[in-house]
C-alpha cells in the first residue's frame, strides 16, 4: 500500500520534538501501564508503543500506525509523572497519532478513522468562534448523557447563560462573547502557516474520499464514524 | 511300602490341586472372555493353525520348561529355573508314567470314581504307595536331587545374589517368602519321606504342597500356570489393550518377578529409581496399586530393555501405555491450527519440483541444528535431490503425544504430516529423529514412499559410492537410540558407516543391550537430576574402552550425552560430513 | 494515614506567584459548562479582594482541546498560545492566569519545551510574526485562577458564611478533591503540592472547614480522554473511568467532590446519570448522587453567595441535599429561573439518580 | 436510554480475589511451578508457538493471574513434544506439569 | 615507620582498612562520627546469601581493630595539604597529622519518602528494608501486626531519573530476597510479593537465593515496578503494578510494603571531600581515579577511598576494596 513517508516513518517522527521530549530509553518497568486509564479498558499498553518507537523499526512503526492501538490514550499524560526513566509515554503517543495522519495511515483503523470527526468539529469550533467548546454546536442528540438538565440547557440556552452572566455572543470581554473577526482572522492565519489548515483539509479530504467509497454521503459518514463501537474488538477483558 | 489305598496326609495336596485347578480355570475363563471380540477368535483360530500351534509347543517347552532365554543371559540362572521347573514337570511325568506301568498296588484293584480319586494323588506319593522299578527309582531320584540342586542356587542366590551375577534382586512381602520357602522344602521333605518314611515327613511334603498351591494365586509363582496360556495368546498376536484387563492380565500374572528386568533398567542406578523398574511395575499392577503403577508407568523411560530382556517377552512399555492412557487427558486438544497455516511449509515446496529425497529433521533435531547443517552438507556432496520439510519448523511427529497415551490426540498432526509428505511427491523420506523413525514407519500410512533414518541413508549413500569419506584415526564408541536400536534393530548400518571414517570402539552394553541416555521422552516425571545420574551411568559403559568421541544417531541422546560426556559427543551425521 | 508527612510534601511544593495584577484568561469548556464559576470567580478576586484581573476581549482558546485530540500541530497550539501571551504583553501585564487546566497543562508544557529547545521558541516567534505580526513576552508568572483562590483561601475564609460543616451534626463535611491531571502530574513542581498530593485544592478544604477524603483512586483521571469524549463510540472508556473513582470513593461517603479542571466536574457528574441509567447504581445518601463542583462554586457556597446565581442547577445531581447539610438557605422555586424570574420549565427528572 | 456506548470491564489483574485452586494444586506435585524465571525459553522453541500464542510461561501467569479457562485454551494447542523442557534452564519438567495441569 | 593514616569513617570499610594498615606496620586512626564502630553492618540482622549473623562479622572486625587509635562521636571540621602531608582538626578540637587519608564514608539510606507515590511516611504500612531489618534483629515493629499479605519494592530511589539516581543499588535484589524469605519464616501463612524489574543476583550463592526464595519458601516475584501506593478504608494498602510478563495491569491491597531503598553517598562528608579537592561522579558518589586499576585512589594524591563511598557496594565488595586500599596506602608511603 502507498502512504506518505513510507521508507521514511521513523525518520519523520523522530522529528517530533514530543519525540525528542518524551522517548528517552525504556526499562520495561511497567508503570505507565499501571497507572494508565486505558490500558485497563482498551487491547493497550503504553510501554509496548514505547518499545516500539525505541527500537526504529520502519515495519513495526507502520504497523502500529496503522493498528487501533495508538488511539486509545486519553492523553491524561499520568504516565508522565511516574516513568522512572522520564519518558513520556503520552507525548510519544501524540507523535504518534500526528504522523499516522500526515501518513494517512490512520485511515486503516477504525479509531484513526475518528479523527474526522475530532477534526471536523473543533477545528470549525475554533476558526468559526474562537473556542474548542462552543455550546450551540454541543448538541443534546449527539450527547445523551447531557442529561435532562442538559437538554433544558439547550433548549433555553440564551436564557440560561444570561442568567448566569455570560455574554453570549456578546460584544467586548465575558464568557462565551463573540471574539472579534480581526481575532478570528488571526487564528485562521496561524492555522494557514502553522500546518493547521493542510492537517485539517487533509483529514477531511481523506474522509470525503472514503465516504464516496463508502456511498455515503459526509453526514452519514460522519455519523457512521461517530457512533461506530465495537467492545469485541477494542476492551480488554 | 504299605499296602493302603489311602492316607489322610495325602488330603492336603487334594485340597490344595483342587482349589489350584479351580482357580486356573476360573481365571482361564475371565482372560479369554475379557479379550476384545475379534482377538477372541484370533486366539481359537492360533491355536488350530499349524504353524503358530508349532509355536505354542516349541515355546512351552522352551520357555516355561527349559528357560533358554535365561540360559543365553545367565546360564546359573538358567540351570536355576530349568532344574526346578524340567525337574518337577518331569518328576510329576515319571509319576504319572509309573502309575500307567506299575501296578502301584499289587491285587487291589481300584476303579470308576475311586479310582480316579487315587489316580490324582498316587503319582504324587507314589513311592508311598507302590514299589518302583530300579530304572524309575534312579529317574526318579535323579530329578529329585537336580530340582535340589536349582534350590540350592535359589538358596545362594537369595544370600547372595552378585555369586549368580545379579546385582539387584526384588524385595518380596511375607506371603513371597513363605511360598517360596514351601517351595525349597517341598522336594527335600520328599526325598527325607522317600528314604526314610517317616511319617511326618510325608504330612510335611503334603502340606507343602498345600501352601504352595493355595498361595500360588497370590504370589510370582502364578506365573508357573500363567505363562503358558500367555504364550499361546502371544503367538495369536494379540495386543494390549488395557491395563489389566484381558492380554495384559495374562501378562501380568505371567511375570515371575524374576528381578531380571532391575539390573536391565537404565534406572537402576540407584535403590530409589530401580524400585521403577517392570518387575515392580507389574507387581503393583497385579495388586491393583494404580496409584503406584501409574507413577512408574509415568516415569518409565520406555527404552524397551526390560521386554528385550524379559525371559518370556512381556510387553511391560505396552501395558504402562495402557495404563498411562486410563488417566482421562481432560484437555480436547485442538491442532486444528495446523491446516490453517500451511502455507509456510508449503513455501519451501515451490523451489524444488518432485525430489527424490525428503528430509525431515523433527522437533527434537532443531535443538541441534548442527545435525541439519551436516545432513545438508551430505545430501548435497551425494549429489541428491532432496527437499528439507521443515526447515522453518515443522510439525510434531505425534510419538510425543502417544507416549502420553493420546492416541487419538496425535492423530491430527499425523494427518497433517501425511498431507505435506504426500504433496511433496518424494519417494524417500529420511528422519534425523529416532523418535519421529519410530512413529512413522509404526502409525504413518506412507505408501510408495520409503522411510530412512539417516545413519540408514548415509549407509545406503556411502555403500552406492555417492559418498567418498576419508577415514581418519578418532576412536568412536557407537551409542544405539533406543528407538533405533531395539525398536527397529539399526545395528549395523551405523557401525559400517564409522568403520569407513575412523576406528569403532566397543561400549560396554552395545546394540540391544545398550543404556538409554536418560532423556528419552518416555518419561515424564524423572526429574533433571535423576536423569543426569542415569546418564552419567550410560556415558560410563560408552566409554568402557576409552573411545575419542561417542556418536549416536539421535539429537535426544546427543544432548543428553553432551551434559555428562567427558568427550565430545557428536551426530553419525556430523562425523560423517566431517570426513568428507 | 500520617498528616505530617503529607505537610512536608505540601511545604516542599509551595510555588511562588504574586497575589495580584494577572491577565485572565477563560476556559472553553467552563465558560460554556460552568459560565457563573469564572463569573464568581473575578467577582471574588475584583470586588471581594479588590485584585487586578484584566480580561481582554481579542483573547481566545489555546486550542489545548484541539492539540489533545490530535486535531491541530503542536506548533499551531504554540502559535496561539503565544498569540495569548502577546496580548498580554500589549496590555501591560506580567502575570498569566488561566481559567483551564488543560491550557495551563499546555503553558506549562509550552514553556518548558521553549526552554529546552530554543530553536523552537524561535521557530514559533516566526510563526507568530507571520500570522499575527504581534511579538510575544514569557509571562513572568504562570497561575491557574484555582491557585489563586487557594492562595486568598485564608481571606475568603475570613468572609466565609458557611463553612463546609454539617450544620445538623456539627461535623466536618467529607469532601473528595479532584485535581485535573494536566495540573501537575506532567510537570509536578508547577502545581500547589506537587502531583502525588496536590495542595491546591486540599488547602482551601481545609481553610473552609472540610475533612479531606483521600481514597485510593484520589489520583486517577476522570476519564474524559479527549477524543475518548468527543466520539460517541469512545465513551465508555470516558464513563469507565468515572465509575472506578465512585466505587473507590464510595465507602467513604463523601458529601461533595471539588474540583479545579472545568471538565472534571462535567463527567463526575453527569456520568453519575449515566451510569444510574445504564446500572441503576447512584452514589451518596439516599440516591442522590454525589455534587461534583467547581472551586469557584464552593468558594461561592461559603462565602454566602446565592445557589443559582452559582449556577448550581446546570448540574444533574441535585445540590439540594448539600445545601441543607450546609444550611444553606435557598428558594427552590427560583431554581430553573431566568433573568427576572422568567419561567424556564423545569427539566425531566431522571429514572434513577434522584432529583428534588 | 440508550447512550451509544456502556461501562467497560475491568482488565486489572484483581490479586485479591484470584482463585488459586489449579496453581496450588499444581504446586503441590510440581514445587517447580515456582521457579521459572519467565526467560521465554520454552516459548521461543515451542513448536505448536511456531503458529500460536502458545507459551508455558505466560501459562504459568495465567494460573496465577486467575486466567484459567485462557490457560486450558491455550494447553490444547500443545504437542508435547517436550522441547520446552529440553530447553528450561530451571530444570522445570514442563512437559509434566502440562499433563498435570489437565488432570 | 609509623606513619599516621587517617581514616575517616569507622564502617566496615574503615576498620578493615585500619585492620590491614596496623598488620603491615603504619599507624591507622579511625574518626566515627557515631557513638559506636561498626557502621550500617552493625545495624543489620543477617547478611545474604547465606543468613549469616551480621554480628558474628562485626564482632571479628571490632576484634580485629581493638588496637586502633578511634576517635568515636567525632568528625573531621577541616583538613588541610602541604609538603608533611595532611593537618586535621576534629570536632573536639583536636589536631591530627597524617601522610595519608582514606575516605571511608560509606553511604546513606535514600530518604523513602522523596518516592512520595510510595506514600513513605504518609501510609501508616509503608516502611523500609532498613525498618524491616531492624524488626528481625529486636522482633518489634508496630507496624507489622501478623500481616496476610507482604510485598517488597525493589528499585526505590535507584534507577529512577525522577528522584535522580539513575544508578542500579546492586545490593537491594539479593536484600530483598533475603528479606522475603526471613519474614516468610516469622509469618509462614503469609503470602510474600516482591515487585522486580531485574533481578540483579550478581554474586556466588545468590541465584541459589533466588531460586530458594521461589521455590522453598514461595515468595512471588512479580516483574514490574510498583506505580502508585494508597491507602483503603482499613488502613490497608493498595498497590498498583503492571505484571509486565504478562502485560496486562495489577492490583492488589497489602497489610505492609517493604521498600527497598537504595544507597546514596554520605553527603556529611561533602565539605571536607570539597576541601580535599574530590568531586563526585555522575551518580553523585565520590569520584575516584577510574574503576579499574585506579578505584582506591583520588583526583588528590594522598586520598585514598575504599567501600560504598564511591559506589553502592556489598559488604564482601567493602572488605575488598579495603584490603586493597590498604595495600595502596602502604605502597603510596613507601614510594
Amino acid at each position: 500500500m502507498e502512504y506518505r513517508f513510507k521508507g521514511h516513518l521513523v525518520e519523520e517522527l523522530y522529528k517530533d520534538y514530543r519525540i525528542k521530549e518524551g522517548m528517552k530509553a525504556c526499562m520495561n518497568c511497567g508503570v505507565c501501564t499501571a497507572v494508565c486509564p486505558a490500558a485497563e479498558f482498551y487491547k493497550y499498553n503504553p510501554k509496548n508503543i514505547v518499545n516500539i518507537v525505541a527500537r526504529k523499526n520502519e515495519d513495526d512503526l507502520e504497523e502500529l500506525l496503522k493498528s487501533d492501538t495508538i488511539w486509545y490514550c486519553g492523553e491524561c499524560m499520568s504516565c508522565v509523572t511516574r516513568c522512572p526513566r522520564a519518558n513520556a509515554p503520552g507525548l510519544v503517543v501524540m507523535s504518534l497519532r500526528k504522523l499516522a495522519m500526515r501518513s494517512g495511515l490512520y485511515m486503516l483503523s477504525e479509531k484513526g478513522r475518528q479523527q474526522y470527526v475530532v477534526v471536523k468539529d473543533l477545528c470549525s469550533n475554533i476558526l468559526n468562534y474562537g473556542y474548542c467548546v462552543y455550546p450551540r454546536t454541543f448538541d443534546y442528540e449527539t450527547h445523551k448523557e447531557f442529561g435532562p438538565v442538559g437538554k433544558w440547557i439547550n433548549e433555553h440556552l440564551d436564557d440560561i447563560h444570561a442568567r448566569l452572566g455570560s455574554n453570549l455572543d456578546g460584544d467586548g470581554p465575558g464568557g462565551l462573547r463573540r471574539i472579534p473577526k480581526e481575532s478570528l482572522d488571526q487564528l485562521k492565519k496561524i492555522f494557514d502557516v502553522t500546518g493547521a489548515t493542510e492537517l485539517m483539509e487533509q483529514v477531511l479530504g481523506d474522509a470525503h474520499n472514503e465516504a464516496v467509497k463508502e456511498n455515503l454521503t459526509d453526514e452519514e459518514y460522519f455519523m457512521e464514524v461517530y457512533t461506530k463501537n465495537d467492545p469485541e474488538k477494542h476492551l480488554n477483558h | 511300602m504299605n499296602s493302603q489305598i489311602f492316607h489322610p496326609f495325602v488330603l492336603p495336596f487334594v485340597l490344595g490341586m483342587a482349589f489350584v485347578l479351580t482357580y486356573c480355570l476360573v481365571g482361564l475363563v475371565r482372560v479369554i472372555s475379557q479379550l476384545p471380540k475379534d482377538d477372541r477368535k484370533k486366539f481359537w483360530h492360533s491355536l488350530v493353525t499349524p504353524k503358530t500351534a508349532w509355536a505354542n509347543i516349541r515355546d512351552l517347552f522352551g520357555d516355561c520348561l527349559f528357560h533358554v532365554k535365561i540360559w543365553k543371559r545367565n546360564p546359573v540362572l538358567g540351570y536355576m529355573h530349568t532344574a526346578i521347573a524340567f525337574g518337577w514337570f518331569m518328576i510329576i511325568v515319571i509319576g504319572h508314567v509309573m502309575l500307567f506301568t506299575l501296578k502301584p498296588l499289587q491285587g487291589i484293584e481300584v476303579e470308576g470314581l475311586q479310582g480316579m480319586f487315587t489316580n490324582f494323588y498316587y503319582p504324587i506319593f507314589f513311592k508311598y504307595f507302590a514299589e518302583e522299578t530300579p530304572v524309575f527309582a534312579f529317574l526318579m531320584d535323579f530329578f529329585l536331587l537336580m530340582i535340589i540342586s536349582g534350590i540350592l542356587i535359589a538358596v545362594v542366590k537369595k544370600i547372595h545374589s552378585k555369586i549368580v551375577g545379579v546385582k539387584r534382586v526384588m524385595h518380596f512381602g511375607f506371603a513371597d517368602s513363605l511360598i517360596r520357602f514351601a517351595l525349597w522344602t517341598i522336594f527335600p521333605f520328599r526325598l527325607i519321606a522317600e528314604k526314610t518314611n517317616i511319617m511326618a515327613f510325608w504330612w510335611l511334603y503334603s502340606i507343602d504342597l498345600l501352601i504352595f498351591m493355595c498361595m500360588l494365586p497370590f504370589t510370582r509363582y502364578m506365573h508357573i500356570p500363567t505363562e503358558a496360556l500367555f504364550i499361546l495368546l502371544r503367538h495369536a498376536g494379540i495386543k494390549v489393550t488395557e491395563p489389566r484387563k484381558g492380554y495384559a492380565l495374562a501378562e501380568l500374572y505371567s511375570c515371575p518377578s524374576c528381578g531380571l528386568c532391575i539390573d536391565a533398567c537404565p534406572m537402576s542406578v540407584n535403590d530409589k529409581m530401580s524400585g521403577n523398574t517392570s518387575a515392580y511395575f507389574m507387581k503393583k499392577l497385579r495388586n491393583k496399586d494404580t496409584e503406584e503403577s501409574q507413577r512408574i508407568a509415568e516415569t518409565c523411560l520406555m527404552c524397551g530393555k526390560c521386554v528385550m530382556i524379559c525371559p518370556l517377552s512381556i510387553e511391560s512399555c505396552d501395558i504402562k501405555f495402557s495404563q498411562r492412557a486410563s488417566v482421562p487427558y481432560n484437555i480436547n486438544s485442538d491442532h486444528s491450527y495446523l491446516f490453517c497455516h500451511s502455507e509456510r511449509s508449503e513455501e519451501s515446496q515451490t523451489n524444488n519440483q518432485k525430489p527424490r529425497v525428503l528430509y525431515f529433521a523433527g522437533c527434537m533435531t532443531q535443538l541441534t541444528p548442527k545435525i541439519m547443517r551436516a545432513m545438508k552438507q551430505i545430501m548435497e556432496a551425494a549429489d541428491e535431490e532432496y527437499q528439507f520439510m521443515d526447515e522453518n519448523g515443522g510439525i510434531c511427529c505425534g510419538r510425543p503425544m502417544m507416549l502420553s497415551g493420546k492416541t487419538a490426540e496425535a492423530k491430527a498432526m499425523v494427518e497433517k504430516n501425511t498431507e505435506l509428505i504426500k504433496k511433496s511427491g518424494a519417494t524417500k523420506l529420511v528422519l534425523s529423529c529416532p523418535i519421529c523413525y519410530k512413529v512413522f514407519k509404526e502409525e504413518y500410512h506412507l505408501e510408495g514412499i520409503e522411510i530412512q533414518h539417516h545413519t540408514q541413508y548415509i549407509d545406503d549413500l556411502v555403500k552406492a559410492g555417492k559418498l567418498k569419506l576419508n577415514k581418519g584415526d578418532v576412536n568412536y564408541v557407537y551409542h544405539d537410540p533406543c528407538e533405533l536400536g531395539r525398536a527397529f534393530g539399526v545395528y549395523d548400518e551405523p557401525r559400517e558407516v564409522l568403520e569407513n571414517v575412523g576406528n569403532l570402539k566397543k561400549a560396554k552394553s552395545e546394540k540391544e543391550l545398550s543404556i538409554c541416555c536418560g532423556g528419552s521422552l518416555g518419561s515424564f516425571t524423572l526429574t533433571q537430576q535423576e536423569r543426569d545420574e542415569i546418564t552419567a551411568n550410560s556415558v560410563n559403559d560408552l566409554m568402557f574402552n576409552n573411545p575419542d568421541e561417542i556418536v549416536t544417531a539421535c539429537p535426544l541422546c546427543l544432548k543428553t550425552f553432551a551434559r555428562k560426556s567427558p568427550v565430545k559427543v557428536k551426530d553419525i551425521a556430523e562425523v560423517t560430513a566431517e570426513s568428507l | 494515614m500520617i498528616v505530617e508527612g503529607k505537610q512536608k510534601i505540601w511545604a516542599d511544593y509551595q510555588k511562588d506567584i504574586p497575589d495580584d495584577h494577572y491577565f485572565y484568561v477563560r476556559s472553553c469548556i467552563r465558560q460554556s459548562f460552568w459560565p457563573a464559576s469564572e463569573v464568581t470567580f473575578l467577582d471574588i478576586v475584583r470586588n471581594k479582594l479588590g485584585k487586578d484581573f484584566y480580561e481582554n476581549a481579542y483573547h481566545t482558546t489555546c486550542g489545548g482541546i484541539a492539540y489533545h485530540s490530535d486535531s491541530i500541530p503542536q506548533e499551531t497550539a504554540m502559535t496561539i498560545i503565544a498569540r495569548q501571551f502577546a496580548l498580554m504583553h500589549e496590555s501591560g501585564y506580567e502575570n498569566y492566569v488561566c481559567s483551564c487546566i488543560t491550557s495551563f497543562g499546555l503553558y506549562t508544557e509550552t514553556l518548558e519545551t521553549w526552554r529546552e529547545f530554543p530553536e523552537l521558541e524561535a521557530k514559533i516567534r516566526q510563526y507568530l510574526w507571520d500570522s499575527c505580526k504581534k511579538e510575544f513576552a514569557k509571562p513572568k508568572y504562570l497561575a491557574h485562577a484555582s491557585d489563586m483562590i487557594y492562595k486568598f483561601r485564608f481571606d475568603i475564609a475570613k468572609q466565609m458564611k458557611f463553612p463546609l460543616v454539617n450544620v445538623k451534626t456539627g461535623k466536618p463535611l467529607k469532601v473528595v478533591e479532584h485535581i485535573g491531571c494536566h495540573y501537575s502530574k506532567m510537570f509536578p513542581s508547577k502545581g500547589f503540592g506537587g502531583a502525588e498530593y496536590p495542595y491546591v485544592l486540599v488547602g482551601m478544604i481545609e481553610a473552609w472547614g472540610g475533612e479531606v477524603v483521600d481514597y485510593p483512586e484520589r489520583r486517577h483521571c476522570c476519564g474524559f480522554g479527549f477524543r475518548q469524549y468527543f466520539i460517541q463510540g469512545n465513551r465508555g472508556y470516558s464513563v469507565s473511568n468515572t465509575h472506578k473513582k465512585f466505587e473507590s470513593m464510595e465507602p467513604y461517603e463523601p458529601d461533595l467532590i471539588i474540583t479545579n479542571c472545568p471538565g472534571c466536574p462535567y463527567f463526575l457528574d453527569r456520568w453519575q446519570y449515566v451510569i444510574a441509567e445504564q446500572t441503576g447504581k447512584t452514589y451518596g445518601k439516599d440516591g442522590y448522587g454525589i455534587p461534583a463542583l467547581t472551586y469557584e462554586e464552593v468558594a461561592g457556597l461559603v462565602m454566602g453567595y446565592d445557589p443559582w446565581d452559582l449556577g448550581l442547577q446546570v448540574h444533574q445531581v441535585a445540590i439540594e441535599p448539600l445545601l441543607e447539610k450546609m444550611g444553606i438557605p435557598y428558594d427552590p422555586k427560583k431554581k430553573y429561573q431566568g433573568v427576572n424570574g422568567k419561567d424556564l420549565g423545569v427539566p425531566q427528572c431522571p429514572m434513577h439518580i434522584k432529583s428534588v | 436510554m440508550d447512550f451509544g456506548f456502556c461501562l467497560s470491564p475491568s482488565s486489572h489483574v484483581k490479586m485479591d480475589s484470584v482463585d488459586l485452586t489449579t496453581f496450588n494444586r499444581l504446586k503441590e506435585t510440581n514445587p517447580d511451578v515456582n521457579t521459572c524465571i519467565a526467560c521465554g525459553s520454552c516459548t521461543a522453541t515451542c513448536t505448536a508457538g511456531n503458529f500460536t500464542e502458545m507459551s508455558f510461561r505466560r501459562l504459568l501467569l495465567m494460573l496465577q493471574r486467575g486466567k484459567e479457562d485462557e490457560a486450558k485454551k491455550m494447553i490444547q494447542r500443545c504437542m508435547l513434544c517436550g522441547k520446552c523442557t529440553l530447553v528450561c534452564p530451571r530444570g522445570i519438567n514442563i512437559r509434566k506439569i502440562l499433563l498435570d495441569i489437565t488432570r | 615507620m609509623k606513619e599516621n593514616i587517617l581514616i575517616i569513617g569507622g564502617g566496615a570499610a574503615g576498620m578493615e582498612a585500619a585492620t590491614q594498615l596496623q598488620k603491615m606496620g603504619l599507624t591507622p586512626i579511625i574518626i566515627e562520627k557515631s557513638e559506636t564502630l561498626g557502621g550500617h553492618i552493625a545495624q543489620w540482622d543477617r547478611l545474604f546469601p547465606a543468613f549469616h549473623p551480621a554480628k558474628d562479622v562485626v564482632d571479628k572486625m571490632l576484634d580485629q581493630v581493638k588496637g586502633v587509635k578511634t576517635y568515636l562521636n567525632t568528625e573531621v571540621i577541616d583538613i588541610q595539604k602541604d609538603n608533611d602531608g595532611f593537618h586535621a582538626v576534629l570536632s573536639n578540637k583536636q589536631k591530627i597529622d597524617a601522610k595519608a587519608v582514606i575516605l571511608a564514608t560509606g553511604f546513606d539510606i535514600f530518604k523513602a519518602e522523596r518516592k512520595q507515590e510510595y506514600g513513605y511516611g504518609i501510609y501508616n504500612n509503608v516502611m523500609t528494608s532498613v525498618e524491616l531489618e531492624k524488626f528481625f534483629r529486636t522482633g518489634k515493629d508496630e507496624r507489622i501486626n501478623n500481616p496476610k499479605k507482604i510485598g517488597f519494592v525493589h528499585c526505590v530511589g535507584a534507577r529512577d531519573v525522577k528522584v535522580c539516581n539513575t544508578y542500579c543499588s546492586k545490593v537491594c535484589c539479593t536484600t530483598a530476597l533475603k528479606q522475603a524469605c526471613e519474614i516468610k519464616e516469622v509469618f509462614p501463612d503469609a503470602e510474600v510479593y516482591t515487585f522486580y524489574m531485574d533481578l540483579r543476583m550478581f554474586g556466588p550463592g545468590y541465584e541459589d537465593l533466588y531460586l530458594k526464595t521461589q521455590k522453598d519458601f514461595d515468595v512471588k516475584c512479580v516483574r514490574g515496578r510498583v506505580c502508585e501506593v494508597s491507602e483503603d478504608m482499613d488502613g490497608k494498602l493498595v498497590i498498583k503494578a503492571e505484571d509486565t510478563l504478562f502485560g496486562k495491569p495489577l492490583k492488589m491491597t497489602l497489610d505492609v510494603l517493604i521498600l527497598m531503598c537504595a544507597m546514596e553517598k554520605n553527603k556529611s562528608i561533602n565539605p571536607i571531600q570539597q576541601k580535599l579537592g574530590i568531586t563526585d561522579n555522575s551518580d553523585g558518589f565520590m569520584q575516584n581515579k577510574d574503576m579499574y586499576l585506579g578505584m582506591n585512589s583520588t583526583a588528590q594524591d594522598g586520598v585514598f577511598v575504599a567501600g560504598a563511598c564511591t559506589a553502592p557496594k556489598s559488604l564482601p565488595d567493602t572488605i575488598g576494596e579495603a584490603r586493597s586500599v590498604a595495600t595502596q596506602v602502604y605502597n603510596y608511603i613507601n614510594r
